[in-house]
C-alpha cells in the first residue's frame, strides 16, 4: 500500500461550503489519513483552476488516487473524473465526498457538526478509494431507431425532428389517432390561432413521414435492455379494420347505428358510433370499431358496416398483434389527464347541468364540436347572459393537488373572450393569483381586462341552485369572498366553467416503473436535472417532454419535444456511449454452484453453466444492482466499484476518531 | 460523547444509489436543516446491502445505522428493495437475538422528490438514539463473532 | 428558550392550537370567508384576520367580533386549500380574547353561573351558546322570543332545567382544576 | 345469535330538551335487536363553548368520558348527538396526532386518577352505526310499514360531515338519502343539506341565526320536502323550535316539520308516533306523517331526452 499517493481536495464552493464546514481545517486533518500526499483546499474545484490543480499534482507527485470533497457526485463526479483522465489515471481511481449537499447546506446552524460530519466523509473516501481499481467502462453501440411514446404535440415534434434528421422513428399512440389534447381544441393563447389549423400539418406530416412508423391505437407492455439496445414490446390494439384497404371513406360509421357518449375525444360532450374515427383530421384515417359497445359484439347480430363496406375492409376476427422494436433511444410523451371536477363536490360538477370544465367548454366552442361551436348551455339552446369561470379547480389545493397547473389562467383568459365574442355574455373570473407569465401572455390580460371581463379575487366557495333571492331564482349562484373588499359575495350566473388542473396521466405510475423513470411527489415524471437537464432522466437513453414532466402549454411541450430529440441526435451521432463498468462478476474458480444468484438477478443476467456447475454474469444483461453479491453465500461475486472491500475500507473510514489533532506535515515534495 | 458531556449520536446511513440519496441531494439543494448525525454511504441498491456492512458499523461505533431505498414498487432495479426487506428481517432477527435495541437499525424509504421525509427521518432517528444513549458496542460484544451468527443465518434463510 | 416576550402575536396564535404551523401557509384565497355560513355578520372575514394576524395587529384582532360569529361548522377548514385548522384557531382567539381582558361586560359573574358554571359545577349543561352572547352583549341583538318559547317549551316538555348532576364530580373537578393548572403554565410556551 | 349491545354517550341535550330522540333511539334499537348501554357517569362534552374559553381543560373535559369508556372496557362509543360526536372524536384524534397534547391531558386525567390511550375508543355516530352494522339489506327486511309518498330532506348538518368525513363525502353526502329510498319515502334534492344550522347563533344573534334557518328551511320547502330529518339533537332545535321565528322576520310561512332520523326509522320499522317523540316538535309532524300511502307512488315516467340537450357527465357507480 504504501507506493499509493493520494491527493485530498476541499472546494470552499465560494461560501456555500466554506461558509458552514471549516475547510481549512477538513483539508489539514486530512493530512493524517493514510496514504494522503498532497491535501489541499480550493475555491472552487470545478472550476478550470481547481482541475488544473489536480492534473499538476498527478503528474507532479506522482499522486496514484484522488478525493475531491465538494457536491454531490450527481454534480461533478464526471468532471473530476475527465481531470484525472487527461492526467493519465484511471477515473476510477478517483472518489468524491459530498460535504455540501450533505453536509454544510444541511447543518447550516451547527458548524462544528458540519465540519466533524465533512471530515468523516473525507477519510471514508481516502479509505475506500485505495481500495479501487482501474476500470474501462462498457463501450455500446447505439442502435439509429427512437421509439416516441405518446403522440400528443410534444410526441409528434420529437418524432419530426428525429425523422427530419434522417433516422427512423416509432410513434407509439394508445388512441385511434395521434394529435392529443391540442386537437381537441379550439384556440390557442395568447394569439387565438385556431389550434386545428396548426396542429393538422404537422399530424400530417408525422402520418406521412417515411422515417415515421405510426403505431395509433397501440400500447407498450414490455421495456428490456439499456441505452442504444432497448427491447420494447408493442401491443397493436385490434382495429378490426384492414388498413391496407380502408380509403376512411366514411360509410361504416355514417351507417353505423349504435351511438354512443365520447367520452375521449368530445369529453363527453358528444356521440360517436361503435365503429368510429374520433375526428375528421385524424392521422391516420381509418377508424375502429369499439368492441366494448359495437352491437355484433354484444349480440352476434348487425355487421352493418361489413355490408356497407365499399372495399371490404371489415374484419371482425382481427385479434391484438404484438410487435417487437428494437431501439436506441427512447423519448415518454405520454401527456396529462385533466382533473376530474367530481373530487370537489361543492362545485356541483356532474349534479348541476350548466357546470362544465375547461375541456367541455373547449367542444363546445369548436366548430368542430357538438354545437358547431355555439356556447349554449346544457339544453343544446340556451345562450348564457352570464358566465363565471373558476379558476384553480384542483389546482393549488392540499385537498386535491398542491402544484400549479400553470396554464388555467391562459385558458381561462381565452374563455373569457371567447365567451364574450360569441354570446356578449358578462364574464366573471374568480381568481387566487394571475399568473400570465410568458410572452405576450400579461399583454393578452390587459386586452381581456379592457374587453370588460370582471375579476374578483377569491377562491370559490361553492356553486349553488339553493337562491336566496329572487334575483338568484333559476341560476347558479358562485359564492366567493371577494378578498380585495374582505366581503363574501353571490354571484348568480346562467353558466359555469371550472379551469380544471393538469394530472398525471392514472398509470403514469405504471408507465414510469416500466421504462425506469420516478415520479415525483406530485406524479409527473421526475427529469435528471430541474434546471440544467429537463428532458433526461436518471435512466440513460430515455427521455420525457411535454406535460408527462409537469403541467406546461403548447410552446412549452414542443420545445421539450425538440430538446429531447436534439439530446437523442447527439447520442445517435456519437454511435457509441460509455456505460458505468459498475457490473457484477462471478469468480468462477470458486463458485459452488449453489444458484442463489441465479434467482436473485432481477434482469435474468446470471445463468447457470451446466457443463461447468458453475454461475456465470452475462455482462451486458447486468445492470450492476449488486443484490447477487449481497446473496453469494460463498462471497465470491465481485460488484465492480462497490465491492465488498471497498465498502468496509468505507465504513471503517467513516467512523474514524475526528477529534484528532491534525498531523505535522512537511510541504508537498516533488516526486 | 462530545467533549461538554452532551451525546451526539453518530448514525451510518446506507444510501441508495436512484432514490435516497437524491432525496438527501434535495434535502441539501432545499436547505433543509437536519441534525448533523448520519455519515452516508452511497450504494446502487439497498439490495446491495450485505448485512456485515451493518454489524462492521456498529462495531467500529456507530449508535445506529439508517438503511434507506426507493419506496416498495419502485426500485430502480425493479425488486432490490424487497430483497433488501428479506435480509433486513434477518438482520434482525440476529440483533433482537444480541439485545440490540429496534430502534439502532432502521429501514426507511424515500423516494428522490421526498427531501422533506427524508430529513425527518434522520431528525428522528437521532431522538430515538439519543434517547437510548451510546451504543459502545465493543464493552457490550467485546468477544462476540456477529459476522459468524449473520453468515448462518444467511446460509438458513438461502436454503428455506 | 424563548420566552413569551420574544414570542410575536402570530407565535402565540401558532402556538396554543393544535396544528397551528399551517397558519403560516395561508394563501389569502379567501376559501374560509366564501364558505362562512356567518361570513356576513363579522367585521373581518378569517382570511382578513390571518392576515391582521401576521401583520401583529393583536389589540385589533382580539377585538374583532368574528371569532365569536364563528358557528363551528368547519366549513372553512375542510375547503382551506393549505389545510389550516381555523376552526381551531377561532377557538384560541377566543381565548386570547378573554385573557386580555376584552371579555369586558357587567355582567362578567352571571357568566360563571351559565353554561360553563354548570358544567363545572354538575358535570352537565343545560344551555349551549350562553358564553358567546355575553361576550356579544354590547351588539345588541333581539331577544324576543325568550318569554314565548319558554312557555312552548314546557308544553313540550323540553324546558331546560337545571342540569341534573354526575355522581363523580370531585373526579371532574380535580381532572379540570389540574387542566387549568397545566394551562396557565403552558400558556405562551 | 348474542345480542349487540354498544357502550352509549346520549349527551345532555337528549336528557332535556331532545327526549324525544332519546325515546326513539332507544325504541329503534329495541326494534332492531340491538342495546344501547349508557356508559356510566359521563359528563358534558363542552359543546363549543368550553374550547373558546380554555383549551385544555375542555380537552380533558372530553377525555374523561373517553377514559371511563375504556375502562368499562369499551373498544367503541356510540353517540347520537353530532356536537358531542365531533369533542369526542376530535379528542381522541387529536390527542394521538400531537403527543404534547395527550401528554399535558393525561397529566391532568392523572389528577382523577385517569390515564386515556388514543385510539383506545373508536367514536361513532348512531346513524353510521345503524347503517354500517346493520346495512340497507337487512333493514329493508325490516319494514313493515313503507313511508310511501313521503318526501324527506336529508339534512347532515356540519358536524357529522365535517372536519373528518367519517363515513361519507365531506361535502355531499349520500347515505342518510340511500336509507330513505330503502325506507320506502323520496329522498328529495337538498342543496343545503350540509350547511350550518347556526348551532348556538339563534341564541346569541338572533338575525344571524334565523337567517340560517330560513335559508334551510326554504331550500327543503322548495325541493317539495314533507319534513326535513336530521341527526342532530342541535339542528332539529333550531330548525324547529325557532322555523317560527325565522319565519316572521322573513315574512314566510313554512311548516315544515324536523324530525330525527331515528323517528322516521321507527315509523317504517311500525312503531307508533308517541313510542317515537313524535308529538313534542313546536312544528307539528302529523300532517307530513298523514301523507303516507298504502301503496308506493307511481314510477315517474323517463322523460326522453331532449334531442339536441348535451349529455351530462358519466357518473361513475
Amino acid at each position: 500500500m504504501s507506493d499509493k499517493r493520494v491527493g485530498v481536495y476541499v472546494c470552499h464552493c465560494g461560501h456555500n461550503i466554506a461558509g458552514t464546514v471549516d475547510v481549512e481545517h477538513v483539508a489539514e486533518w486530512a493530512w493524517g489519513l493514510p496514504n494522503v500526499a498532497v491535501s489541499r483546499d480550493c475555491q472552487f474545484m470545478c472550476a478550470s483552476l481547481g482541475q488544473d490543480m489536480i492534473e499538476e499534482d498527478i503528474r507532479e507527485h506522482g499522486l496514484t488516487h484522488i478525493v475531491v470533497a465538494s457536491c454531490s457526485p450527481h454534480m461533478h463526479e464526471k468532471t473530476f473524473r475527465g481531470a484525472c483522465e487527461r492526467a493519465g489515471l484511471n477515473p476510477y481511481l478517483f472518489e468524491m465526498a459530498n460535504i455540501r449537499e450533505h453536509a454544510s447546506w444541511v447543518h447550516p446552524h451547527d458548524k462544528d457538526g458540519a465540519t466533524d460530519k465533512a471530515k468523516a466523509l473525507v477519510s471514508a473516501a481516502v479509505h475506500r478509494v485505495l481500495q479501487q481499481q482501474p476500470l474501462e467502462p462498457l463501450q455500446v453501440d447505439i442502435r439509429p431507431e427512437t421509439l416516441v411514446v405518446g403522440g400528443g404535440i410534444a410526441g409528434i415534434q420529437a418524432a419530426l425532428e428525429i425523422a427530419d434528421a434522417g433516422f427512423p422513428v416509432y410513434l407509439v399512440e394508445r388512441e385511434p389517432s395521434i394529435g392529443g389534447h391540442m386537437a381537441q381544441f379550439d384556440k390557442t393563447f395568447p394569439t387565438l390561432d385556431c389550434a386545428a389549423c396548426i396542429l393538422t400539418p404537422k399530424m400530417f406530416d408525422a402520418g406521412a413521414h417515411p422515417n415515421i412508423t405510426l403505431l395509433t391505437y397501440s400500447e407498450v407492455e414490455q421495456v428490456d435492455g439499456y441505452v442504444g439496445n432497448f427491447t420494447v414490446r408493442v401491443r397493436r390494439k385490434a382495429r378490426h379494420v384492414d388498413e391496407s384497404l380502408c380509403t376512411g371513406c366514411g360509410t361504416c360509421w355514417e351507417k353505423c347505428p349504435k351511438k354512443v357518449i365520447d367520452t375521449v375525444f368530445e369529453a363527453g360532450m358528444g356521440y360517436r358510433t361503435a365503429i368510429y374515427r374520433p375526428f375528421p383530421q385524424a392521422v391516420p384515417k381509418y377508424p375502429v370499431i369499439d368492441t366494448e359497445n359495437c352491437t355484433y359484439y354484444q349480440t352476434g347480430k348487425c355487421k352493418i358496416c361489413e355490408k356497407f363496406c365499399p372495399t371490404e375492409a371489415i374484419r371482425f376476427d382481427m385479434e391484438d398483434e404484438y410487435v417487437d422494436l428494437e431501439v436506441g433511444n427512447i423519448v415518454l410523451a405520454t401527456g396529462y389527464d385533466i382533473f376530474d371536477a367530481r373530487r370537489i363536490p361543492q362545485y356541483g360538477y356532474g349534479r348541476l347541468a350548466n357546470v362544465f370544465t375547461s375541456l367541455e367548454f373547449e367542444r363546445l366552442t369548436n366548430a368542430a364540436g357538438p354545437t358547431e361551436g355555439k356556447v349554449v348551455l346544457r339544453d343544446g339552446v340556451t345562450e348564457p347572459r352570464s358566465v363565471a369561470i373558476i379558476h384553480c379547480v384542483g389546482s393549488r389545493d392540499k385537498n386535491t393537488n398542491e402544484y400549479c397547473s400553470a396554464i388555467c389562467c391562459m385558458s381561462s383568459l381565452k374563455f373569457d373572450h371567447l365567451v364574450m365574442e360569441k354570446t356578449g355574455a358578462q364574464v366573471y373570473n374568480f381568481y387566487i393569483d394571475m399568473r400570465p407569465i410568458h410572452k405576450g401572455y400579461e399583454e393578452f390580460y390587459h386586452r381581456i381586462l379592457d374587453e370588460g371581463t370582471q375579476f374578483i379575487r377569491g377562491r370559490v366557495a361553492e356553486i349553488t341552485d339553493a337562491a336566496h333571492s329572487p334575483e338568484e331564482e333559476g341560476k347558479l349562484i358562485v359564492i366567493a369572498e371577494d378578498t380585495l373588499i374582505g366581503r363574501q359575495r353571490r354571484v348568480p350566473v346562467d353558466m359555469v366553467i371550472l379551469a380544471a388542473g393538469l394530472e398525471p396521466r392514472a398509470d403514469a405510475q405504471g408507465v414510469a416503473h416500466m421504462f425506469g423513470v420516478g415520479c415525483g411527489d406530485s406524479g409527473f415524471f421526475t427529469e435528471r436535472h430541474p434546471k440544467l437537464d429537463p428532458v433526461a432522466t436518471m435512466t440513460e437513453g430515455v427521455y420525457i417532454a411535454g406535460a408527462c414532466q409537469g403541467p406546461k402549454d403548447i410552446p412549452d411541450s414542443v420545445a421539450q419535444g425538440a430538446a429531447a430529440a436534439a439530446r437523442i441526435l447527439g447520442v445517435i451521432f456519437r454511435k457509441q456511449v460509455a456505460l458505468e463498468p459498475i457490473r457484477a462478476s462471478i469468480d468462477e474458480s470458486r463458485c459452488s454452484g449453489c444458484r442463489i444468484c441465479n434467482t436473485m438477478c432481477p434482469y435474468n443476467a446470471i445463468s447457470f453453466i451446466e457443463e461447468l456447475s458453475v454461475s456465470r454474469v452475462n455482462p451486458a444483461l447486468c445492470k450492476g444492482c449488486g443484490t447477487c453479491v449481497a446473496a453469494c453465500p460463498s462471497q465470491i461475486i465481485t460488484g465492480a466499484h462497490f465491492t465488498f472491500e471497498q465498502i468496509m475500507a468505507e465504513i471503517d473510514g467513516i467512523l474514524v476518531d475526528v477529534h484528532t489533532a491534525p498531523p505535522e506535515h512537511t510541504a508537498v515534495e516533488a516526486v | 460523547m462530545s467533549q461538554n458531556g452532551t451525546f451526539k449520536p453518530v448514525l451510518v446511513g446506507f444510501l441508495c444509489n436512484w432514490c435516497s440519496y437524491r432525496a438527501a441531494d434535495l434535502a441539501g439543494t432545499s436547505r433543509m436543516g437536519y441534525p448533523a448525525t448520519l455519515r452516508d454511504i452511497r450504494i446502487m441498491c439497498t439490495g446491495r446491502l450485505d448485512p456485515t456492512f451493518v454489524l462492521r458499523a456498529l462495531q467500529q461505533g456507530a449508535d445506529g445505522v439508517l438503511v434507506m431505498g426507493c419506496h416498495p414498487g419502485q426500485c430502480h432495479y425493479q425488486e432490490g428493495n424487497y430483497k433488501a426487506i428479506r435480509r433486513f428481517a434477518l438482520l434482525k432477527r440476529v440483533l433482537r437475538q444480541m439485545g440490540l435495541e429496534d430502534a439502532r437499525v432502521q429501514l426507511h424509504w424515500a423516494s428522490a422528490a421526498q427531501g422533506v421525509l427524508f430529513a425527518q427521518t434522520v431528525a428522528q432517528m437521532t431522538e430515538q438514539i439519543k434517547a437510548l444513549g451510546p451504543l459502545d458496542w465493543p464493552r457490550h460484544w467485546p468477544d462476540e463473532d456477529p459476522f459468524a451468527r449473520i453468515a448462518l443465518a444467511m446460509q438458513e434463510d438461502a436454503h428455506e | 428558550m424563548k420566552t413569551s416576550q420574544d414570542l410575536t402575536f402570530h407565535d402565540r396564535v401558532v402556538a396554543l392550537t393544535p396544528g397551528g404551523e399551517a397558519l403560516e401557509q395561508c394563501l389569502q384565497c379567501g376559501s374560509c370567508g366564501g364558505s362562512c355560513p356567518a361570513g356576513a355578520d363579522m367585521d373581518h372575514t378569517p382570511r382578513g384576520l390571518f392576515a391582521m394576524i401576521r401583520a401583529e395587529m393583536e389589540d385589533e384582532v382580539l377585538r374583532s367580533n368574528t371569532p365569536w360569529y364563528c358557528v363551528s361548522c368547519y366549513a372553512c377548514t375542510t375547503r382551506c386549500p393549505q389545510q389550516i385548522p381555523i376552526t381551531d384557531i377561532m377557538y384560541t382567539l377566543k381565548q386570547m380574547a378573554i385573557q386580555a381582558g376584552h371579555y369586558d361586560h357587567p355582567h362578567a359573574t352571571k357568566f360563571s353561573e351559565t353554561f360553563i358554571g354548570f358544567v363545572e359545577q354538575r358535570g352537565r349543561s343545560f344551555e349551549a351558546g350562553l358564553a358567546t352572547r355575553y361576550h356579544l352583549y354590547h351588539h345588541p341583538t333581539d331577544m324576543v322570543r325568550l318569554g314565548m318559547m319558554g312557555l312552548n317549551m314546557l308544553r313540550r316538555n323540553r324546558l331546560p332545567l337545571r342540569p341534573k348532576s354526575i355522581r363523580e364530580v370531585d373526579q371532574l373537578q380535580a381532572i379540570l382544576a389540574e387542566a387549568k393548572a397545566i394551562a396557565a403554565k403552558e400558556t405562551y410556551r | 345469535m348474542t345480542r349487540q349491545a354498544y357502550t352509549y354517550y346520549p349527551g345532555c341535550s337528549l336528557q332535556h330538551r331532545s327526549h324525544a330522540y332519546e325515546s326513539s333511539n332507544r325504541n329503534v334499537a329495541q326494534a332492531l335487536g340491538f342495546d344501547l348501554v349508557e356508559m356510566d357517569d359521563w359528563n358534558c362534552c363542552g359543546a363549543t363553548e368550553y374550547f373558546s374559553l380554555n383549551r385544555l381543560p375542555a380537552y380533558a373535559l372530553v377525555a374523561r368520558n373517553l377514559a371511563r369508556a375504556a375502562n368499562e372496557g369499551a373498544d367503541e362509543l356510540v353517540v347520537p348527538c353530532s356536537a358531542c360526536f365531533l369533542n369526542l372524536h376530535k379528542t381522541d384524534k387529536q390527542m394521538a396526532q400531537y403527543p404534547d397534547l395527550a401528554r399535558s391531558v393525561n397529566q391532568a386525567l392523572a389528577a382523577g386518577d385517569l390515564h386515556y390511550t388514543p385510539g383506545t375508543v373508536r367514536v361513532r355516530h348512531l346513524v353510521e352505526v345503524i347503517i354500517s352494522d346493520i346495512g340497507f339489506t337487512e333493514l329493508a327486511t325490516r319494514i313493515t310499514r313503507p313511508l310511501y309518498g313521503l318526501k324527506l330532506a336529508a339534512y347532515y348538518g356540519c358536524l357529522i360531515a365535517r372536519p373528518d368525513s367519517i363515513f361519507d363525502s365531506t361535502e355531499h353526502p349520500t347515505t342518510m338519502d340511500r336509507l330513505f329510498e330503502v325506507l320506502g319515502a323520496e329522498s328529495v334534492p337538498f342543496a343545503l343539506k350540509t350547511f350550518c344550522c347556526g348551532g348556538h347563533m339563534a341564541q346569541i344573534s338572533a338575525e344571524t341565526g334565523f337567517e340560517m334557518i330560513h335559508k334551510i328551511v326554504k331550500n327543503a320547502a322548495e325541493n317539495g320536502a314533507d319534513a326535513i330529518v336530521t341527526v342532530c339533537p342541535m339542528c332539529q332545535l333550531n330548525l324547529d323550535v325557532y322555523q317560527n321565528s325565522a319565519n316572521k322576520l322573513f315574512d314566510t310561512d313554512y311548516q315544515v316539520p324536523i324530525l330525527f332520523f331515528t323517528q322516521v326509522l321507527g315509523l317504517a320499522l311500525g312503531l307508533k308516533p308517541s313510542d317515537l317523540g313524535i308529538g313534542q316538535e313546536f312544528v307539528d309532524a302529523m300532517p307530513a306523517i298523514n301523507k303516507i300511502s298504502e301503496v308506493p307512488p307511481p314510477k315517474p315516467k323517463r322523460e326522453r331526452r331532449d334531442k339536441q340537450a348535451l349529455p351530462m357527465p358519466v357518473m361513475p357507480e
